[in-house]
This record gives structure tokens, sequence and C-alpha cells, in this order.
């Protein structure tokens, strides 16, 4: 019995010991409860220079906004990101995943990686797990044969399109993109294109809601990632203030530990050398 | 062999100082005992023809045959060690199925060819086993690539011919082989000659008794390999006991 | 009847100004029946790490051996103390791998950066997702209660004392109208030089 | 906390686009002619009753001599295509010459039968090799394969049976038998919900393939009440 003495150091991959208890439970009358969903807005589209990604910023569990101002748009290497929607966990880990991968191989090659690298291995990843892993991805970057836009489905199907759009808001991004969307428009165009598709979804989607996140990927040069491009939505500014007198809250008990520094030392670490500029 | 004794033909994984595999070289040894097999490429097929030995007069008559199917549409003639051809042949005929399971149609003989020659030059190459003490002809013949036919050695060497033979009596059978116009010549035409060839150079003072056995695959057996029907080998070996006698004949002439 | 509210309980965890706050409730239940009124779901991690693993009562145990082994593992082959995002991404780790079979917790974590001080908190779902926003986090079996209070209660830059009367009206005022949660609660206030400890007088019905 | 959803609305989570199968609701069709075979397929692909894409390209190149087109699970046929691809060239390595159509078709049975209780694919293998020429196999859902002259596939083709019958001729010259997949085409789409947006064409013969697009708006005018 190692385990009491101290538990088997985990092996990759999933673990599924807990299936057949959480079975039994669902049996009894207790259903696994739903992980947080990100009903999204997310799209990218390939423009004169480059691509331009963009998501909303609202994570959903069940009605509850679980987080107001999630990130969807994941780094996946210096000259691709993607943008992730469906169960928030799996778009998180699987885009982790992919982007140590597909750095383990820029290194091994020396190359940048290119884009259809990526949708390979994620919709290979995906179709593995039969849509049990549930991302939708709007994968978005560019290499040496140009600017890609790649949509790729939780059961492991990819389109390649010139603009796409995902999440539970597609249709009213897709909408402001198929009444507007056109060939080589530079990148303020663009940018408005991107900012009005992701609007649509906050705005007539509930599951999507709060902020605009771009991410613009040049053919020359590295990605620049807007972090709350816009916030769509502001909070209204509280004109008073709910806060209590100390002292009212009642302690029936109360401890104090405090905390000895017993020594600081600071480490400067010299950074590796190795080439940082990922994007071409 | 000079170098008996000198410790490196122990083993098949390792190289003597003169870079020879000696464990090769006893087993290509083993296949020069065994009785003569040849194989003729003519025109429209491949025949195959072995001088049996049959060393016990308590054998049944066609027992051991060293003929075998493949598949439908290859054959194979072997000489050395029947046990170890047989395990061959069991690797040919595996690979054959396999493909035909995987792919639809038959091996074309070219793949079947070098998966097996893989095989046993696998056994070349570790000390924990001894390469097959074998070599075997296949032949096929199909409506789009016409006839071809392969000899694969122990060394797991293996080459495309129009007319091969292996085993005692090979140089002489060579000899007769090269004589022929084998690219003109069809199956009937075939089957004869090695017929004769199997008893021309049989040696009847060492090795008693014989078997021949005659095999095709040509247009006329619609791509298959199958024995030649008893009528056509009776003539044929008819023709070829003539051939020999007139040849005795015509010694004792000379005398 | 969701399996996450077979137990009962809530936590929730603030940032202050140079100070963070956790804070949960002390009831273990079995469905409606009250087993224990001193059953905390928060666990001292580090100096100035803690976690709050609310949820199904058996995996907050298991779940909390598990993240102290790894924990130990990680300051014995490192020898240096870990940071609160590093503690969240390894429990994101740890409950993603048992994503087709999860353990029936939503943990919260609240720490200071044992290096620059920096406030954290963050949660996550039952397969680690993790959230680190910029003001609380909450999570139990009243969260709708709790994200109400907050969202009411919560301002920027609240001092340790100011943070403690916020995280403390919050739980308690949420937990009054959660039949599942409460029978008094546990406050910890995290600064860099101390931790207090406070147990806060609620309803016990 | 897990209530089941009545309707989309009460749920902004609800993943109903997420859920449904990204599927070819399709027609796709291939048809043998005196020098090689035509092949076609709609452009449609639906997510429920969403068009997920409307430029979608079902005709997927296996071999440079060789294509298939797909129809049933876009993730499955793209997986199945991928793998035949991967195993077909690494077969024309090893046999230094271009793989047959049957061998194509095989590959494609291979999965499609062992795989039958997991996949969704309905696929059409057509393509030139110089032993039987232009050839079409069919590997319907639960991989039997079989050769036909011509063949259509997908919802749409449910629409179009008699028109094919009707009006296929074998050895028909190049010309007729893209103006037929052409036609065949349009009809399909015309009627199946599932199918639409433009053409896709790919003549495949000794020289290899030649593709074209035939727009919404180019097709054929048919009546339309």
């Amino acid at each position: 019995m190692a385990t009491l003495l101290a538990p088997e150091i985990p092996c990759p991959g999933f673990s599924f010991e807990n299936c057949q208890r959480n079975a039994f439970l669902a049996q009894k009358g207790f259903p696994a409860p739903k992980a947080t969903k990100t009903g999204t807005t997310i799209v990218g589209i390939i423009y004169a220079d480059g691509v331009i990604l963009g998501a909303d910023t609202r994570a959903t569990e069940n009605t509850i906004v679980s987080d107001k101002n999630c990130e969807k748009i994941h780094y996946l290497a210096g000259n691709m990101y993607c943008c992730g929607a469906g169960t928030a966990a799996d778009t998180e880990m699987t885009t982790q995943t992919v982007a140590s991968q597909l750095e383990l191989q820029r290194l091994h090659t020396g190359r940048t990686v290119p884009v259809e690298t990526a949708a390979t291995l994620l919709k290979r990843m995906l179709f593995r797990y039969q849509g049990h892993i549930g991302a939708a991805l709007v994968l978005g970057g560019v290499d040496r044969t140009g600017p890609h836009i790649y949509c790729i489905y939780p059961h492991g199907s990819v389109d390649k399109l010139p603009y796409a759009t995902m999440g539970s808001g597609s249709l009213a991004a897709m909408a402001v993109f198929e009444s507007r969307w056109k060939p080589n428009m530079n990148e303020e165009e663009g940018k408005k294109l991107v900012r009005d598709a992701i609007a649509a979804g906050i705005f007539n989607d509930l599951g999507s809601g709060s902020n605009v996140d771009i991410c613009v990927i040049r053919n020359t040069g590295p990605a620049q990632y807007l972090r709350t491009y816009e916030e769509a939505n502001v909070k209204g500014k509280k004109q008073g203030s709910y806060r209590y007198r100390i002292g009212t809250t009642a302690v029936l008990k109360q401890r104090v530990i405090p905390l000895q520094v017993e020594s600081v030392s600071v480490h400067h670490v010299q950074a590796m050398d190795v080439d940082p500029s990922t994007s071409r | 062999m000079s170098s008996i004794g000198t410790g490196y033909d122990l083993s098949a994984s390792q190289f003597s100082p003169d870079g020879r595999v000696f464990q090769v070289e006893y087993a290509a040894k083993a296949v020069e005992n065994s009785g003569t097999v040849i194989g003729l490429r003519g025109k429209d097929g491949v025949v195959f023809a072995v001088e049996k030995l049959v060393t016990s007069k308590l054998y049944e008559p066609g027992a051991n045959k060293r003929i075998f199917h493949v598949d439908e549409h290859v054959g194979m003639a072997v000489a050395g060690l029947i046990s170890d051809a047989r395990q061959i042949v069991e690797t040919a005929r595996s690979e054959a199925s396999n493909y035909r399971s995987q792919y639809g149609i038959p091996v074309p003989l070219k793949y079947l060819n070098e998966r097996v020659s893989m095989y046993m030059h696998a056994y070349t190459l570790y000390s924990a086993v001894r390469p097959y003490g074998c070599s075997v002809v296949m032949g096929t013949w199909s409506e789009y690539d016409g006839p071809q036919m392969y000899m694969l050695d122990p060394s797991g060497v293996s080459f495309s011919y129009f007319g091969c033979a292996v085993g005692k009596a090979k140089q002489a059978a060579k000899t007769e082989i090269e004589k022929l116009k084998l690219a003109d010549m069809s199956v009937k035409d075939l089957v004869k000659e090695a017929a004769r060839i199997i008893y021309l150079v049989h040696d009847e003072l060492k090795d008693k008794q014989f078997e021949l056995e005659l095999s095709w695959v040509c247009a006329a057996s619609r791509g298959r390999h199958e024995a030649v029907s008893r009528a056509v080998a009776a003539e044929a070996e008819g023709l070829a006991r003539q051939a020999l006698a007139d040849i005795e004949d015509s010694d004792e002439g000379d005398m | 009847m969701s399996i996450l509210a077979y137990n009962g309980g809530a936590v929730v965890a603030m940032k202050g100004q140079d100070c963070v706050a956790i804070a949960s409730d002390k009831r273990y239940g079995i469905q409606a029946q009250t087993i224990s009124t001193n059953f905390p779901k928060v666990y001292q991690i580090g100096p100035t790490l803690f976690v709050g693993l609310p949820g199904l009562a058996t995996d907050t145990q298991t779940v909390f051996q598990r993240l102290k082994f790894r924990m130990n593992l990680y300051e014995l082959k490192e020898n240096r103390i870990m940071k609160p995002k590093t503690f969240s991404a390894m429990l994101s780790n740890l409950l993603y791998e048992k994503r087709f079979g999860p353990y029936f917790i939503e943990p919260v974590v609240a720490g200071l950066d044992p290096y620059d001080h920096q406030p954290y908190v963050c949660n996550m779902d039952l397969i680690g997702c993790p959230n680190e926003p910029e003001d609380f986090v909450v999570s139990g079996t009243c969260t709708e209660q709790l994200y109400g209070m907050c969202e009411a209660l919560w301002e920027p830059n609240l001092k340790p004392d100011e943070l403690f009367e916020t995280i403390s009206q919050a739980l308690v005022n949420a937990a009054d109208r959660d039949a599942i949660s409460g029978w008094g609660a546990v406050v910890y206030i995290i600064e860099k030089d101390k931790i207090t400890e406070k147990h806060v007088k609620t309803r016990m019905d | 906390m897990a209530a089941s959803i009545i309707n989309s609305y009460s749920d902004p989570s609800s993943t109903e686009w997420m859920n449904a199968p990204h599927s070819t609701g399709t027609s796709i069709m291939a048809c043998e002619f005196n020098g090689g075979v035509v092949i076609g397929a709609d452009s449609r692909t639906t997510t429920g009753v969403y068009i997920a894409n409307r430029v979608t390209d079902k005709l997927t190149k296996i071999t440079d001599n060789i294509y298939c087109c797909r129809s049933g699970s876009a993730a499955d046929t793209q997986a199945i295509a991928d793998i035949v691809t991967y195993h077909l060239n690494f077969h024309k390595m090893e046999l230094g010459e271009e793989p047959l159509v049957q061998t194509a078709a095989s590959i494609f049975r291979e999965l499609c039968y062992n795989y039958r209780d997991s996949l969704m694919a309905g696929i059409l293998v057509a393509g030139w090799d110089k032993r039987l020429g232009g050839q079409i196999y069919s590997i319907p859902i639960g991989g039997m394969v079989s050769r036909q002259a011509v063949s259509i596939g997908g919802s749409g083709s449910s629409y179009v049976y008699g028109y094919v019958d009707a009006n296929f001729k074998p050895n028909m010259s190049k010309e007729d038998a893209v103006k037929f997949v052409t036609n065949t085409l349009t009809l399909a789409m015309l009627r199946d919900g599932s199918s639409g947006g433009v053409v896709r064409l790919g003549v495949i013969t000794e020289a290899g393939v030649e593709r074209s697009v035939i727009l919404g708006d180019q097709l054929p005018k048919f009546y339309e009440g």
C-alpha cells in the first residue's frame, strides 16, 4: 500500500480512476455537473498583410457569468494565435498542449512552424477524443506561404477559410462578415470589421459579453495582442459606498500568525540564448 | 574454406577480417547439396522444374513436394533444407494474403519478392538466429505485367531472371538454359526443355532415384499457378528420357 | 440535485491593498442533515498561500492530500516556495487530468506572491479552467448570493481590516440565504508579515 | 445546477452549434467517360441548420490521379482521407509506381468497414490508372465497396437517381460527362436543403486532374415553379 505513505507519482495523460465512482453517483441521481463553457463569439479574418483574430471575454457556467474578462485568444506560437470556444478548460488545455508541441517543433527544425502544422496537431488531438474534448477553435497565423485562418470543430473537422466565426455568437458575427468582408482590406478596416463582428456577438448573443479582444498578426513581424481593444460594456460607477464600519462583524476568536522572513536571496538568471523571434 | 577454425564463422552477426559473413556462405553450401531446381520464364508464362531426390524407397510417390502455391497467381520452387523452405513459403503466403485483404488485389510479385527478401535478410543479422538454408524461385504471370520470376538466396539477395538454376547441378543446368531463346518460347515448349534439362543434369551414380516435379503459371492457366497436367508432364518426361537415351547412344557411337 | 451541493459549503476570496482574504463556512452536512459545524474548507498550503476546496467533502480531502504531495515534491526538487500562480497551474493540471472523471470540487486559491507580495486570487471549475480576476472569486453552494454581495460590496484598495469586514459580511449574508452553508465561518487575512485567522459569529440555523 | 435545457435561449452557453455533428449533408457524384472520370460536389457544410461553410471543397486529393468525394461527418471523412493519403503515398514509394484506384478503394473500405460502428462516412473513390483507366468505387456507410460506371452520394442523391438513370450513357465525351455531372448536381442542390453553394468539379484523366468551379449564378437553369 504505497498510497498510504506517498501517493504514486502521476503518469502523464488523462486518468479515469474516478469514472466508475462518478457513474455510480450519476446512477444514484447525482449527475456530473457542467463545466464552464465559453458561450462565445470568436472570429478571424485574412486582410491585406496578415490575419486579425477577435474574441469577446465572457465565460459562463449555465446562466451565471463566471468570468467577466477572460482571455479567449490563446498563444500558440509567435506567428499564430488561436481563439477558443466551448468548454473553457478544454480550449485552454488543448491550446497549451499544442503550443508546447509547436515550440519543440520550432526548436527542432530551427524554422517558423507553418500554421498548417498547428491545424493538423489540433485536429488530430480533437478527432482522437471523438468530440469529448469540447474545443471549437479559430486558428489564425502567418507563415512563409502567407496568412491562414482555420476553423477547427470539436469532432476534429477543419475548414480553411478567408474569414471565420465560431461560438454561440457566430451567427451574429457571420452576418457582419458576410455583408462587409472583402479581400485585401487594410489594417484599420480589418480591425473595425472584427470589432463590429465581436460587438454584434456581445450585444445580440446572451452567451457573449464584456469586452473586445483583438490580435493582429502581420506578415511582417511579431503579433500584436490588443487585450481589451474596446471595453464594450463599462460598469456604472458606484454613487455611494456600501462599506461596513470596522467592527461590524462579530468575531468569536482570533489568532495572528506572524511571518518571519528567514532569508531573502535574489538570483539573477542569464537568459538562455534562444532566438525569440518566432515570427519569420 | 580457408578460414575454417578462425572463429569468425560462429555467428551470423560477425564479419571476418576480410569482410565475409561465413554463416551466410555456409547456408549457401546447404543449398548446393540439394536437388536441382530450375525456373524458366518464357513469353507467356513461367515454368518450374525440380529434381526431387528420393532418399528412401519407402516414401510414397509425391511426398515432400518442393513446389508450393504462395497465392493463386504465385508459385514457389525451393532448393535446400525443406523445413527452412516451408517457413519461407509460410511467410510468403501470409504476405500475399495480407496484401490481398488490405488492397483487394493480388500481390505484385515485385512487392512480394521485396518482402520475402527482407525477411530472409533479417536472419543474416543476428547472433541468436541462423540464416535460412534454402534458395527459392518465385514466379507469376499476369495480363498486365506478363511473366515475372525472381530467385532469392539465403543472404537475402534476389534478382529477376529469364532462367535460373539452383542446387547440385546448377552449373550444368545453367549451361543448358543459356542455349535456349527463352523470351521467344511458349510454356508448352519450356516444359519439355525443363524436363529434359533436369533429366540431363541428374547424376545417376550418386543419387539413384528422383521424381520430376513440374508446374507453371501462364496465360493458358489463366494466370493461376498449377501443377503441369499429368498428360503434358508424361509427354515431357517421355521426351526427356528419349533425349537422354539418344545422347547415350551417340556417346556409345563415338566410342 | 448536483453532487457539488451534497455536503454544502461556500468559499470566497478577495483582493485588497497589499493583502488578500479568503473565507469559508464551517458546515459539513449530508444533504439536509448537518453532521459537523467545524469543517472548514480552506487550507493553508504555503506561508502566504491558501486554497479553498468546496464541493464534495470526500474530494475536498483527497484533492488536498494530492496537492500537498505535489507541493512537497516541488519544494524538495526546487528548494523554493511555490508562487500562487504556479500553484494554480499545478491545481489546474491535477483537475484536468481527471477531465473525464472529475473531482467534484470547484477550488479557490488566494495568496500573496512570496517574492513581490502581489495579491492573487483565482477560482476554477471542476475540470480546472482557471479564472484570475482583479477583484474577487467565489465558489460553493451559494455562488449566486456571493456574486451579488461581492459585486455590491467590493471596491479597490481595501485595507486589511476593511477587507475583513467586506469579505465577512459578503459570506455571512450570502450564507444566510443558503440552507446548506453557514454554521460558523472562518476568515484569513493574508498580509506579507502576518496572517490573521478570525472565526466569525453567524446564525446557527 | 445541471438541469436540462428546454430551449437554447434559457441557457446562453447552450451549445447546440457545438454538439451537433459537423456534417456534410451533401450531393456528390462521379461519372466515367471515354478518357477518365468526372467528379463533382456541392459546397455546403452544415451544423444543424447553420451553414458552417458555404465554399467547402469535398473533392479531396489522395494521389495525383486519385481523388475522393466525401459525404457524412466532416471530421470522420477528413480523418479517413488523411490516413488513406498517407498510406497510399507510402505504398507508392514501396511499389515505385502510381497506385491503382482499386488499391485506394480497398484501403478506404478497410477503414470504413473496421470502424463502421464509429464512423459516418459515405465516400466515392474515383481516379485513373494505367490498368483499367477511369474507375469509380462507391463505399457507402458500413464499408461495402462496389465499382460503378456512374455513382452519386450524399443526402442530395436521393432526388436525382432517376435523372442519372435516364441520362447516363457509357463512353460519353468529356464535355458531355461534365455537362451531365453539372446538371445532376444542380438538380440535387435545388431539391436538397442541406446541399447548395457552388458546384466543384474535377476531371481526372491520364494527364492528371483539371479542377473547376461553377458559381451559383452560372449554374444551369431548370424549372423552378
